[in-house]
């Protein structure tokens, strides 16, 4: 009886539209990739892409919330390196559980911040992250004066590069991560409240929604994964260094877009911006495997994008055309 | 959007662009010299353009994040035709024609095919630069001849070029945006696109062109910057989409369509220069060069916005409904 | 073919995915007639409308137009043949004047062209409005237009274009009782003009002031066709939606009984002053007066969405300092905005999670929503209500009007309020669904609810309300208690 | 409550900005005292950091002025130029900098030509205007001999793989060609792939994991830089290649030798960062104050470029921080 309703869950997860799209588009992937692809379809090289591809996924979740409550997050990589390098000093000194503890706490009071900006002063996300982006790396490098920080224990190391069996640590951290947010997404007041947020400030706001209080909430998870994500890769290099999340911002919209959280708010899953990392990871390890020169990964990975997301319309065009031909069909028929 | 003379002089911007200089000359011996003001100009004539195209798109309550690699791709391609013998007139036209290009497939993915445009263009940001990588052998181009300097080094009637040529662009835009059909048009598409569309506007059509003059003029500053350096590479563009949209809004261009315009951007784009001398001057580190500059942004948003119209009107709507209607996006299913 | 002709449409027929909105229908206007256009949303009337403006194209059948065969492409390719659309929300830029809006992409130029001249649209566009009889400055930005004016700006537009066809789709739904009368006069001029004129309104007594034909739709199929003088109301009403409406306003009364909510010397500077009434349980307060009477900001501020400067709210008798719609859901109070898109729902949500949007924190204490629970909660809703609606998974953009409508109220109905304020609550929604609107709000109130509503509508205020308040630039004139209340007092009041 | 609480935070923020600006600008306002400025590519990765000690040590040596700064992004050329221009119109009295590319800082040289600045050039050439001299190793040179001592290491016969810099990047350019030269004569090296990580660590990390799945038997990963090695490195470690594949890195960073010291870079070339700025520097400040033209040329670091292995990474490391106290530059090692 309960395994039924968790599969209606997922049947209905799968029902939103966007999500499925996205769940199409890897199936494209990998079967593609399998076929044409030499090693692709090892078990070295699939544990390989789903860690990338979880590290990828640790990053997107901020973007993702933020895109949910249709805005967007550019300071994610920022920072994450912020939060990265602070935890690494204290965490080189052996203080791992503080390091933790503030690497996290810096995140939150970013993401907070930029909340507050947005909600309270009205200033668009765009706006305020990039700011937020330009303040944290300027202090992430100015902390870490361009040196690397470098020197962590093992304990700590092991969220980056550890295995349980064959499964890297990063991919059991996000998978849980992953299965928590989808949870507590589709579960949770709160993130029904984003949702409705996202879709149509106003509207939550006639319906006794506190609009503010959610928007500074849902910043501040977006910082607080960033955070995350920042301690995750730290672990991962075994070093912080302050340019560590350059280039972040752009991979996670990828994922998101490919995983089908639209720009407008409100419309989209965490499953599916998971799913969007994987693409993102795949395209990334076939072209490497391929050895494509970076120059035609940058083309191809643009190019992918577009295309992904003009299905739809393709798609639509198509079935419109169907629908009249078989309607005027049957009215010949009838008249 | 005809006559709003007496708005401009003492818009939020331009005040605290003049507070700003102020401060700075007075504070930084060597800021009000005749040599770094010049300095300044020049330095800011790339973003200026950059920034024009941008401020024709936001004005759309649009985006374009491909300026960035339509420039290197520009750069690269004209330095190429160039040192393959091509009189510099013609090569510089052939690399604005690729600019252009590439601006009207991002209008045509967004206008035609519906592509949300942060997707569309982000996607052509990641193409534009992959081409021109590939095409530069990610190398510097150079060794093309040094007449393509007199762009940037150049001076007629004793005013060096940038400011001669980025000083006839902002005039045109001027006049394009405020006395002509195409300019209200893009004024009305961004107030509401429905209510254009419907007014027998050819709205995809403008929208797809104001996405080209976005891509043209991204790729003149390329032209220039390379003129600037002598050579080009493919990533000697990237990050200038960002810098070009805060200059925007910093100016007061409304983000959400239908407010702005030329001088507005002009402004916007002084401020950030102002600020990035100034810092020079100081010699403050790069580091907390970025700070600031992300501290300036947020906070002369927030001034901006408290004297001018509050941007988030699509989220609290004035009473009449069939006003915003058109600004809350037609999300209607028929 | 007949004389004096100017529009026929034939067997036009337009297929949406999954729905047929036009079903071989012919419709047919003569020059200087009001040609009536009525049934339900949903019906196609809207759809006729689009494909005769040009934003839409029938997929099957032919417009003809002053004798010729002719297709639209574009909104614009109507205009310019000289067929207006005035549209219930009113599709003009905010931003621009009301000059600029008239003479959009049509600006006449100077200087070999390369200059639109400015004064010359001005010019222009006021001597329209003086044609018209309608003082107005043309430099003003439309943003800061009431409802009424803007419809005007609508109208000399289209004169401006020198049309042979305005349609008007729903034009007085926003306008109150004396802009009525104006808009009648001006349509009245037009029709000397011999201008044809398609006419769409819910408000069936309309129609046999302002009509001479009338075509009725159901469903995409056309369903009556006649000349107003030899019909009568609940004809036509039958043609529409296929059952006869027995009474319009029915409204079993109730003895009220303790207060509710009081509001006293209720300002907010500029906006209205000294406010003073009260509702009781099981009673229906009207609120009246004329669109920009400050009804809607009263409320507002009620509910807590504005801020208001002095006097003081009272629930069930104590005071409340200073409301926001947080409190105001906690405190039972629910309200239902006239802007169902922009205020009222979450279009890209599905119907769930609309309806459980304003309840769900007071359900669930722990955070956690227990879907099963929810599922009931829902479904029953739904049953109650009877949203036409597949699933509940279904999307809110989907829905017709009234059901949207519908959803609003289901979402606070399971808020459990006690007191319930209606922002025009049936403007736009066709006769049927407006009766079982009445209907749930009489079951409102013979529950225990204590509701206020604002309507434009007098027979609607005066059909449903036991006590009326009529407003005026801010501030209520007049009470009526059901009795003394009349159409001409109330408007007398109003206007005064 | 909430807006005073977060009024609060925007004023600390702003505050430790000024604080470290405070911190940042060591320009006394005599003006008869002389400022010597360096640019360098920039300063996100620790072998700039390097050079700007190096420069430090020289100004101190002559207690003159000295600043030091770079563009935001790496590989953005113009900033550089931007910068230049600022100094001069700061008035500084030479400038000494470490060219992003070739080409494109012609341009910035030009102006200070024209504004009259003395510029010197170091670690990487400038290709036109005029500058009193250069200073810099030879990228070639060093990537030769670390090829050379790949080759012995393999004994002339091994796969290799070439993690290259930024692409483009002058550096990553030279140094391509030192390892081609030797490699493409030795019989026994086959290069497996040239791929870029853009000198950046988390990126090395991700296309070794890559690379790793697309060969089996891989013998030596020649990295153009430490932070690129030290990423390959982290990569191989988590595969448990470590002990199969010698990695090897270049510039012989801080980072590069604690981890020649745990035993896992196989070894890195000196590229005598310090000196590479050091030696400009002065150079400048000798030409200000008794104006000596120094050599048109100055190669730094005499002989053949030093690699740095296992055996001798303590000696130098010691001989390297012995240097900068000598000029009252304490590193933060």
């Amino acid at each position: 009886m309960k395994f039924k309703n968790k599969l209606a869950q997922i049947a209905s997860s799968l029902r939103d539209t966007n999500t499925s799209r996205a769940l199409f588009t890897l199936l494209i992937f990998f079967v593609a990739s399998t076929i044409f692809v030499n090693r692709f379809f090892t078990l070295n090289n699939l544990i390989n892409v789903l860690r990338q591809s979880a590290l990828v996924f640790s990053f997107s979740i901020g973007m993702a919330i933020a895109m949910l409550l249709a805005g967007l997050d550019l300071s994610i990589g920022a920072v994450a390196a912020y939060s990265g390098v602070l935890a690494a000093s204290l965490i080189s000194n052996g203080y791992i559980v503080l390091g933790i503890i503030v690497g996290l706490l810096v995140g939150i009071t970013c993401g907070l911040i930029s909340g507050v900006i947005i909600s309270k002063y009205k200033v668009p996300p765009f706006i305020m992250t990039f700011g937020m982006m330009k303040i944290a790396s300027g202090l992430a490098l100015n902390f870490t004066k361009g040196e690397s920080i470098y020197g962590l224990s093992d304990k700590f190391r092991w969220i980056g590069v550890g295995t349980i069996g064959l499964i890297p640590a990063p991919l059991i951290i996000c998978t849980v991560l992953l299965i928590l947010l989808a949870y507590f997404g589709k579960r949770s007041v709160l993130g029904r409240r984003i949702y409705a947020v996202g879709s149509n400030r106003n509207a939550a706001r006639f319906s006794g929604i506190p609009c503010e209080r959610t928007l500074m909430i849902g910043y501040a998870l977006s910082g607080l994964f960033s955070g995350i994500a920042g301690l995750m890769f730290v672990a991962r290099l075994g070093s912080a260094e302050g340019i560590m999340g350059d280039g972040w911002p752009l991979q996670a919209i990828a994922a998101c877009v490919l995983g089908g959280v639209s720009f407008a708010g409100g419309e989209g899953t965490i499953q599916g911006a998971a799913i969007g990392a994987l693409c993102v990871a795949i395209m990334y390890n076939v072209l490497n495997l391929l050895g494509v020169s970076p120059s035609w990964q940058q083309f191809l990975i643009g190019f992918v994008i577009i295309f992904v997301i003009s299905i739809d319309f393709i798609k639509s065009q198509i079935i419109r055309k169907k629908n009249i031909s078989n309607k005027l069909r049957t009215m010949q028929k009838t008249a | 959007m005809g006559k709003k003379g007496k708005k401009l002089h003492l818009s939020g911007p331009a005040i605290i662009l003049i507070v700003l200089v102020v401060v700075s000359s007075l504070f930084i011996n060597s800021f009000i010299r005749i040599g770094n003001i010049n300095n300044i100009l020049r330095q800011a004539s790339m973003l200026s353009l950059v920034a024009m195209g941008q401020c024709i798109v936001i004005l759309l309550a649009g985006i374009d994040l491909s300026q960035g690699s339509v420039m290197g791709l520009t750069g690269v391609s004209t330095a190429l035709i160039l040192s393959k013998g091509v009189p510099l007139v013609p090569g510089i036209i052939l690399g604005l024609a690729i600019a252009m290009f590439c601006g009207l497939i991002n209008g045509y993915l967004i206008s035609y095919v519906k592509i949300p445009q942060f997707v569309a263009t982000f996607g052509m940001f990641g193409m534009a630069l992959g081409v021109a990588l590939v095409i530069s052998d990610s190398r510097v181009i150079w060794g093309f001849p040094e007449t393509v300097r007199v762009i940037h080094d150049g001076e007629i009637l004793g005013i060096s070029a940038p400011f001669v040529i980025v000083g006839i662009i902002y005039l045109i835009m001027f006049w394009l945006l405020k006395f002509t059909r195409f300019g209200t048009s893009i004024y009305a598409i961004g107030g509401n696109a429905t209510a254009a569309e419907l007014s027998g506007m050819p709205v995809k059509r403008n929208v797809m062109l104001s996405y080209g003059i976005s891509g043209l003029l991204a790729g003149a500053a390329g032209i220039m910057l390379m003129a600037r350096m002598n050579s080009a590479r493919a990533i000697m563009g990237t990050g200038y989409e960002f810098e070009a949209i805060a200059a925007v809004i910093l100016g007061g261009t409304n983000r959400l369509g239908g407010k702005g315009g030329a001088v507005e951007t002009i402004t916007g784009v002084l401020i950030l220069a102002v600020v990035r001398n100034a810092l020079n001057l100081i010699g403050v580190s790069v580091y907390l060069q970025m700070v600031a500059v992300g501290f300036v942004l947020i906070v002369v948003y927030i001034i901006n916005q408290n004297k001018g119209s509050n941007p988030l009107r699509k989220w609290f709507p004035v009473k009449n409904k069939g006003l915003v209607s058109g600004t809350t996006g037609n999300g209607n299913g028929r | 073919m007949e004389k004096n002709v100017i529009l026929e449409l034939e067997n036009i027929t337009k297929i949406y995915p999954g729905v047929v909105a036009l079903d071989s229908v012919n419709f047919q206007l003569r020059e200087g007639e009001v040609h009536v256009l009525s049934g339900e949303n949903g019906a196609g009337k809207s759809t006729l409308i689009k494909i005769l403006s040009g934003a839409e194209q029938p997929d099957y059948g032919s417009i003809i137009y002053q004798g010729k065969k002719r297709s639209f492409k574009y909104a614009y390719e109507a205009q310019r043949a000289g067929i207006a659309t005035i549209y219930q929300e009113f599709n003009l830029i905010p931003e621009l004047s009301i000059a600029q809006n008239i003479y959009l992409g049509r600006e006449p130029k100077k200087l070999l062209g390369t200059f639109i001249d400015w004064k010359k649209v001005e010019k222009q566009a006021q001597a329209l409005f003086d044609m018209l009889g309608v003082k107005i400055d043309v430099k003003t930005k439309v943003v800061n237009l009431p409802v009424s004016k803007q419809q005007m700006v609508e109208i000399a537009k289209a004169l401006s274009l020198d049309s042979k066809v305005i349609i008007f789709d729903e034009p007085t739904s926003t306008l109150t009782d004396d802009d009525i009368v104006k808009l009648f006069e001006i349509i009245k001029r037009l029709r000397e003009k011999k201008i044809g004129i398609i006419y769409i309104s819910h408000r069936l007594e309309e129609l046999f002031e302002i009509g001479d034909r009338v075509t009725v739709l159901r469903d995409g199929k056309k369903t009556g066709h006649h000349n107003i003088k030899d019909i009568d109301m609940s004809k036509i009403i039958t043609e529409m939606v296929g059952r006869k409406i027995d009474k319009q306003f029915a409204r079993d009364l109730q003895k009220p009984g303790k207060e509710v909510l009081k509001v006293e010397g209720f300002t907010s500077k500029g906006v209205f002053s000294n406010i003073n009434f009260s509702v009781r349980e099981r009673e229906i307060v009207g609120f009246s007066g004329l669109v920009g009477s400050g009804r809607t900001e009263v409320m507002r501020a009620v509910f807590g969405i504005d801020k208001f400067d002095s006097g003081s709210l009272h629930f069930y008798g104590n005071k409340v300092e200073k409301s926001d719609p947080l409190k105001s859901v906690k405190l039972k109070l629910a309200f239902i905005p006239e802007d169902r898109k922009s205020e009222g729902t979450c279009l890209n949500l599905n119907i769930r999670d609309n309806i459980i949007l304003a309840s769900m924190a007071s359900i669930f204490k722990s955070g956690i929503i227990n879907l099963h629970e929810e599922k009931k909660l829902v479904t029953q809703a739904i049953k109650d209500l009877d949203i036409k609606t597949p699933s509940m998974q279904q999307k809110v953009k989907f829905l017709s009007g009234g059901n949207q409508q519908k959803v609003v109220l289901a979402k606070w109905l399971l808020t459990k309020s006690k007191i319930f304020i209606f922002d025009e609550p049936t403007r736009g929604i066709d006769v049927g669904a407006k009766a079982e609107f009445h209907k749930l709000i009489n079951l409102l109130v013979k529950e225990g609810a204590g509701v206020i509503m604002i309507s434009s509508e007098m027979p609607e205020v005066i059909g449903m309300s036991d006590r009326i308040f009529v407003m005026k630039e801010g501030t209520i004139v007049q009470e009526f208690s059901r009795e003394e209340a009349s159409q001409e007092k109330i408007l007398k009041a109003a206007i005064g | 409550m909430k807006k005073t609480l977060f009024l609060v935070l925007i004023v600390l923020v702003v505050f430790s900005g000024v604080v470290f600006a405070q911190g940042q600008k060591d320009t006394p306002k005599e003006s008869d005292n002389l400022h010597v400025a360096l640019i360098v590519k920039n300063l996100s990765n620790p072998f700039f950091v390097y050079m700007k000690w190096g420069g430090e040590a020289a100004a101190n040596k002559y207690g003159v002025d000295y600043t030091c700064l770079a563009p935001e992004q790496d590989g953005n050329v113009e900033a550089q130029i931007r910068i230049m221009e600022d100094l001069i119109q700061k008035g500084v009295d030479a400038i000494v900098v470490v060219p992003i590319d070739s080409r494109g800082i012609v341009a910035g040289i030009e102006r200070a030509n024209k504004a009259g600045v003395p510029v010197f050039v170091s670690n990487t050439r400038a290709l036109g205007g005029e500058f009193l001299s250069f200073a810099g190793i030879d990228h070639t040179a060093m990537a030769e001999e670390m090829a050379r001592y790949v080759v012995k290491s393999l004994n002339g016969k091994g796969k290799v793989i070439e993690l290259e810099g930024t692409t483009g990047a002058q550096s990553s350019i030279d140094r391509g060609i030192g390892f081609k030269n030797v490699f493409s004569k030795e019989p026994g090296i086959e290069v497996l792939t040239r791929t870029t990580a853009e000198y950046n660590k988390a990126k090395a990390m991700q296309v070794t994991e890559d690379l790793l799945v697309r060969y089996d038997d891989i013998d030596a990963i020649v990295a153009y830089n430490d932070s690129m090695a030290l990423g390959a490195v982290e990569a191989l470690k988590a595969a448990g290649r470590l002990d199969k594949v010698m990695v090897t890195g270049t510039d012989a960073n801080k980072d590069a030798l604690d981890s020649l010291r745990r035993g896992e870079l196989t070894a890195t070339v000196d590229s005598n960062p310090v000196a590479q700025t050091f030696v400009p520097v002065e150079a400048a400040i000798r030409y200000l104050m008794y104006n000596e033209i120094p050599p048109a040329e100055m190669i730094v670091g005499e002989g053949k470029p030093t690699i740095v292995d296992q055996k001798n990474v303590e000696a130098f490391e010691l001989q390297v921080i012995e240097n900068l106290k000598g000029f009252g530059v304490t590193a933060e090692f």
